[in-house]
């Protein structure tokens, strides 16, 4: 085990997936030479080269089409979007090609493809960059989306996701780059896409959140530990394919669901949690399924308005006492 | 020989506002020149054609033509549905094409007006047919329908039905033989409708950027639906499109197949060096854009002269006039294709539909779809 | 009242208007010489000549966004995509410019602007010309988005886009461009954004349908009628806002709900309905919401895959026959 | 004057694969011709600007560095967060526009290293500095930060984060000119790395179809982040992209403002005329991307060659030689941008943050947001 940052993580996930397979590449806007937007790809050129560590212009539908292209043929390329927020001009190469060519093909084509990079909130950066797009990507059969929440995860995820013969859409997060933790080394070490984590044990409330939104649901946990409340607390980290299983069987126990998503609320995955709990554990269900996202709001610059935009442990911890009826 | 473009085209700038004698500022004067290829240049032997070959490329035009005249019966008949967009007039493209790729090696992709471009890559008229009736023998297995054509095996990468969306794969595609070191080119096919997507913008600079080896063949058939090209290009000269990115440019002659095998191999020789170019090529379309269109938007008169020029006439001519076949073998031939044209329609009409449950099938490589919740 | 085909009332709301307000403008694919793809806009050019009614070349991403600008500049444009599927191509524009600039300018400029089309199932043209937007676009706090089953609802809807301040996303549908009804011609007929329509009354359990699905539910409430069962049908209309009040009146009285929507199901407005249901109407709630939603998959070519892969009447009839236990 | 792009530069193709004596093919030349604007050939009198003018446009560059310098200064107290992307080294171009445009007419719009162009187009620094803190009295209300200055009162459309998104905007908006006929003429501002978007291309090929009164100007400040033009632009002759569209293309020296105001005023003449155009305006940033770069990617010595152009100092030294204004004259201007430029800082710190209801209004026009649900 090493102590490393998220991006050191994930680093480490390409480095030695590139090491064992020469057909991998990673290519995205200043990735090479500039060794990466948030450093995620830090060293990688020096020792990749130019051939397998690729700039690209500012070209987001080309290199990400380039990618599937690639894919196509065999290789197994890491498509890096500099943030997702960029992505939505490169939206229908992974929505139409991506998704649906193996469909269109019977099988003949395949798109052994990762596209990574941060999603959602990354500070003061005002609407058209910050928006979570999990929900966007997640209704897209033929797609997988993974979202991590920690720098074991991000290694353990990212390795499968590049060995996996789909197209992996995976989300990061800026503000969890610098996050450190205790990362597997062992080269072999893949977590499995679809597999939900515990994060907290507890049999009063289930909280469910991805990414950052993990962090606000481990926070409350605390805060309602200290009522006497024990939460449990499920990091889906696959978004598509969903972990089911895992949720409702904690609903089970728990009987009430409180869901933390950092995207607007319409249709969001903290719609499609509510939709399947209710569906699948109806008579389990103590309380509605509560769900805190971001305000239904494009992201503002002030930094009070962009406080009070986010979902906050506050927040999840009150949900949390209303489904408890403690309110 | 004079073309519209021959000289100089500079385009006029007013005057400077400038009230000084001595203009404020310098000229950049820049020179560029493109091939333009005509058939009238080429004969077969130049092409190091034989006999057998010319013999075989007029078969394969006519194979399009009367493969894509039943599909249109057969839709009449509802037994193809959907969209069913007609390659008739554009035979020599594909075919020409054909005869300047390296099969195995190559690769090709193109948008949805796809039949022609398979058939002449090698793919059959009964897993193409198979495909329009929407069968499990088709090529697609009955999910792509006519905009789908794919075939792994000839390097066909498939007919694309959202216009443009394929030149970033094309691109990817002579990524990877480059990366690869295969020796292979890929040729992406597009319309002149297709150019004003700013993904052939992207991915030309990209191919230009890493000196890929793929050509770009516009096949300007004049028209994108009922938009003729000067309705829709500010530049209708698309061969010009290349400067932008530093990538030669060339004219060949859609309706004469020896001016495609021309160019088409200039073009992929230049791509196999790392070379990327743009090529337009220009043909017509006889048939409407889809079965719905009833393609007002272009005169009788227009439609008229166009057929004269017919690729599959003027092939023809061309091998009675040197004496390659005389009248008995064409009429062989053509019953030939005939034949098997229609043994395609029989073996599609016998080809089962997709059980229902192959409806979750090819979503994933992973086999467990809808997987286990 | 006359009896229009729904295109018909669709072109006599964009006429009307445009005959009204000069800085109305119609801008597309073919939508001027060539009459529209599917002869919406038949005669519009001639009557209101070139400058009015204009024809573009394939770029949607350019040409949504000259619609955007002109609409931040005071005018009025639509913007007709060929289908929906074509406008993945130009989703940047429309949930980011469209939706967010507004907000970033401090509410300087705003954006008058309808983008309209048909949306989802076509029939058999595979996978890319087959998918559902509305959720994609609902999620966008600053879009606003109706989808119409009728041409009554068609016109009306759309003279309210049009007169609208923000940006519509008007979803169509190509199956129904032919359907007849009777149309009102006051040529101040609007209908509210954000109203639903009750299709037909009933007590025992609530159907929420739009656009086609709008006719699975109501074919579906046939069947349950011929089995004495009388259900409620909602047609929301508007996706954004949303009428949650009338759905949710509807279900306090049958206590049941089933959702048919057209799109794939994971994080649909499905999702969302149940949600919200759940949400506030849980105590009311005799059975989970249930869903008939498009097969979890890429549309596929052949007919009989086609026929099973969208929702049907008999699905949405067995689902309700579900939630009333009756099985 | 010798030019890289001087007499010919056509592109190279290989000899054709053909076998023949004489070529299949013909050629198609095409000279074309750009204007290259140079500042040395133009004084302020051939500008007809006055005395006066010319102090107003030292002073108005002067206070774009100078409010920069000083919000750069805000940004490490932590009054300013988000992205900050400076614009010092490139003020010849905002103001030498300003002196092009008719005010109250013309509209402009840019990406996101947009103080320089709001302050050349009379937005207050006050409102200015206030959006960098985020408060009411910001011009976007502090909902946009300093990626998003918009002032629909002086014309400006904004800046604008995503790169190339811009670009069909100001299509649109050259259009409403256009559609309205009254006579103004929109200038968008992009930079050498938003070229590389599809957006340029379909929106350069609607505005010459269109026939739009637009100016595209490309800021090519030679880096994208830290992607040099040509590690970016398969044809690092940015002007040259015009070719594509018929459109007119030309280059000015961005680090003379006398250069800038001389293209642009043709320009924008041509473009009242109905003909869109392209200009490629080469100008150097002398900070870092945003405030996070630490701009390894270039030589100390490019950064000090390019600091000896520094259009400021030029234009001191040309205000000096001409006897346009002395020292005492410079430096009272110096204090007095200082002053307004501190008076800003104050204001923002004075104006109160947003309210938190705020963060549902501008959503939507409608006011009552969030809607009753
Ligand atoms: C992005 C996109 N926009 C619109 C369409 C609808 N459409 C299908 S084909 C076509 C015309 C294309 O013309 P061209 O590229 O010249 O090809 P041709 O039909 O002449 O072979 C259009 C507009 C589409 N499929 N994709
Ligand atoms: C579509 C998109 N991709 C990537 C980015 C991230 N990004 C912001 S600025 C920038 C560089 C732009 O360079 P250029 O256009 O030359 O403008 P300059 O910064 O030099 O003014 C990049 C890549 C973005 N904002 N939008
Ligand atoms: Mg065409
Ligand atoms: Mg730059």
């Amino acid at each position: 085990m090493a102590q490393l940052q998220l991006r050191e993580a994930i680093r480490a996930a390409m480095v030695e997936e590139m090491e064992r397979d020469e057909s991998i590449f990673l290519m995205g806007e200043e990735v090479a030479e500039y060794n990466g937007a948030y450093k995620v790809s830090e060293g990688m050129r020096d020792r990749f080269g130019d051939r397998r560590v690729i700039d690209t212009p500012i070209s987001e539908n080309g290199f990400a089409g380039l990618g599937l292209g690639a894919s196509m043929s065999g290789l197994r390329p890491i498509i890096e979007f500099m943030t997702w927020n960029f992505a939505f001009v490169a939206m229908d190469q992974i929505v139409n090609n991506a998704a649906k060519i193996r469909y269109m093909s019977g099988g003949q084509f395949s798109f052994p493809i990762v596209f990574r990079g941060p999603n959602g909130a990354a500070g003061q950066l005002a609407a058209t960059h910050n928006t979570s797009v999990e929900s966007l990507y997640s209704c897209f059969p033929g797609l997988k989306v993974i979202s991590i929440s920690n720098p074991d995860d991000a290694k353990g995820l990212l390795k499968s996701a590049i060995r996996d013969n789909d197209p992996v859409v995976f989300l990061e997060s800026e503000y969890m780059y610098g996050m450190r933790g205790e990362v597997s080394d062992d080269a072999d070490y893949t977590i499995p896409i679809g597999k939900a984590r515990i994060g907290r044990e507890g049999d009063r409330v289930t909280i469910v959140g991805h990414n950052k939104s993990y962090w606000r649901a481990m926070e409350a946990a605390e805060m309602l530990a200290a009522d006497g409340i024990e939460a449990e607390v499920v990091d889906p980290r696959t978004i598509r394919p969903f972990d089911w299983e895992t949720v409702i069987r904690s609903v089970k126990k728990t009987n009430r669901c409180v869901v933390v998503d950092e995207s607007n609320p319409f249709a969001s995955v903290a719609s499609e949690v509510a939709f399947q709990l209710q569906s699948r554990a109806f008579d389990w269900l103590d309380a509605p399924v509560a769900r805190i996202t971001a305000k239904d709001t494009p992201a503002p610059y002030a930094k009070n308005l962009m406080a009070y935009y986010l979902p906050s442990a506050e927040e999840v911890y009150r949900a949390c006492r209303d489904v408890l009826y403690l309110t | 020989m004079a073309t519209k473009t021959d000289v100089s085209d500079a385009i006029q700038v007013p005057e400077s506002t400038n009230g000084q004698s001595n203009p404020p500022f310098d000229e950049i004067s820049v020179s560029l020149s493109f091939r333009k290829y005509s058939g009238e240049r080429v004969l077969h032997t130049d092409l190091g054609l034989s006999v057998q070959d010319i013999r075989d490329i007029y078969r394969n035009m006519l194979l399009q033509r009367r493969f894509e005249e039943r599909s249109a019966q057969m839709y009449g008949k509802q037994k193809i549905a959907g969209f069913l967009h007609l390659y008739i007039g554009q035979e020599a493209i594909s075919t020409g094409s054909a005869y300047a790729l390296k099969p195995g090696l190559d690769t090709v992709i193109t948008a949805y007006r796809d039949h022609g471009l398979a058939l002449a890559f090698g793919m059959s008229t009964n897993e193409c047919m198979a495909e329009l009736f929407g069968k499990v023998g088709g090529c697609s297995q009955g999910k792509g329908g006519s905009m789908h054509f794919f075939s792994r095996e000839k390097g066909m990468y498939g007919g694309h039905g959202i216009v443009g969306a394929h030149i970033p794969l094309a691109t990817g595609i002579a990524f990877a033989h480059k990366y690869r070191g295969d020796g292979g080119v890929c040729v992406c096919y597009l319309g002149d409708g297709a150019v004003w997507q700013g993904a052939f913008h992207e991915s030309l600079n990209l191919a230009a950027l890493y000196g890929l080896p793929a050509v770009y063949v516009i096949e300007n058939n004049q028209y994108a639906m009922g938009t003729s090209v000067d309705r829709a290009a500010a530049e209708p000269d698309l061969f010009k499109q290349g400067i932008s990115y530093a990538m030669p440019g060339a004219l060949a002659d859609g309706m004469d197949v020896f001016s495609v095998c021309q160019a088409m191999r200039d073009h992929i020789a230049m791509a196999r060096e790392g070379q990327p170019s743009l090529l337009e090529i220009r043909t017509y379309r006889y048939r409407g854009h889809s079965m719905s269109d009833p393609g007002k938007y272009r005169t009788k008169e227009e439609l008229d002269t166009k057929k004269n020029e017919d690729p599959i006439l003027q092939l023809k001519s061309y091998v009675l006039e040197y004496g390659l076949m005389d009248n008995d073998e064409l009429d062989e031939l053509d019953a030939d294709v005939k034949a098997e044209v229609i043994h395609s329609v029989t073996f599609a009409d016998n080809s089962p539909p997709p059980p229902l449950e192959a409806i979750y099938e090819h979503v994933y490589t992973q086999g467990d779809y809808p997987f286990i919740e």
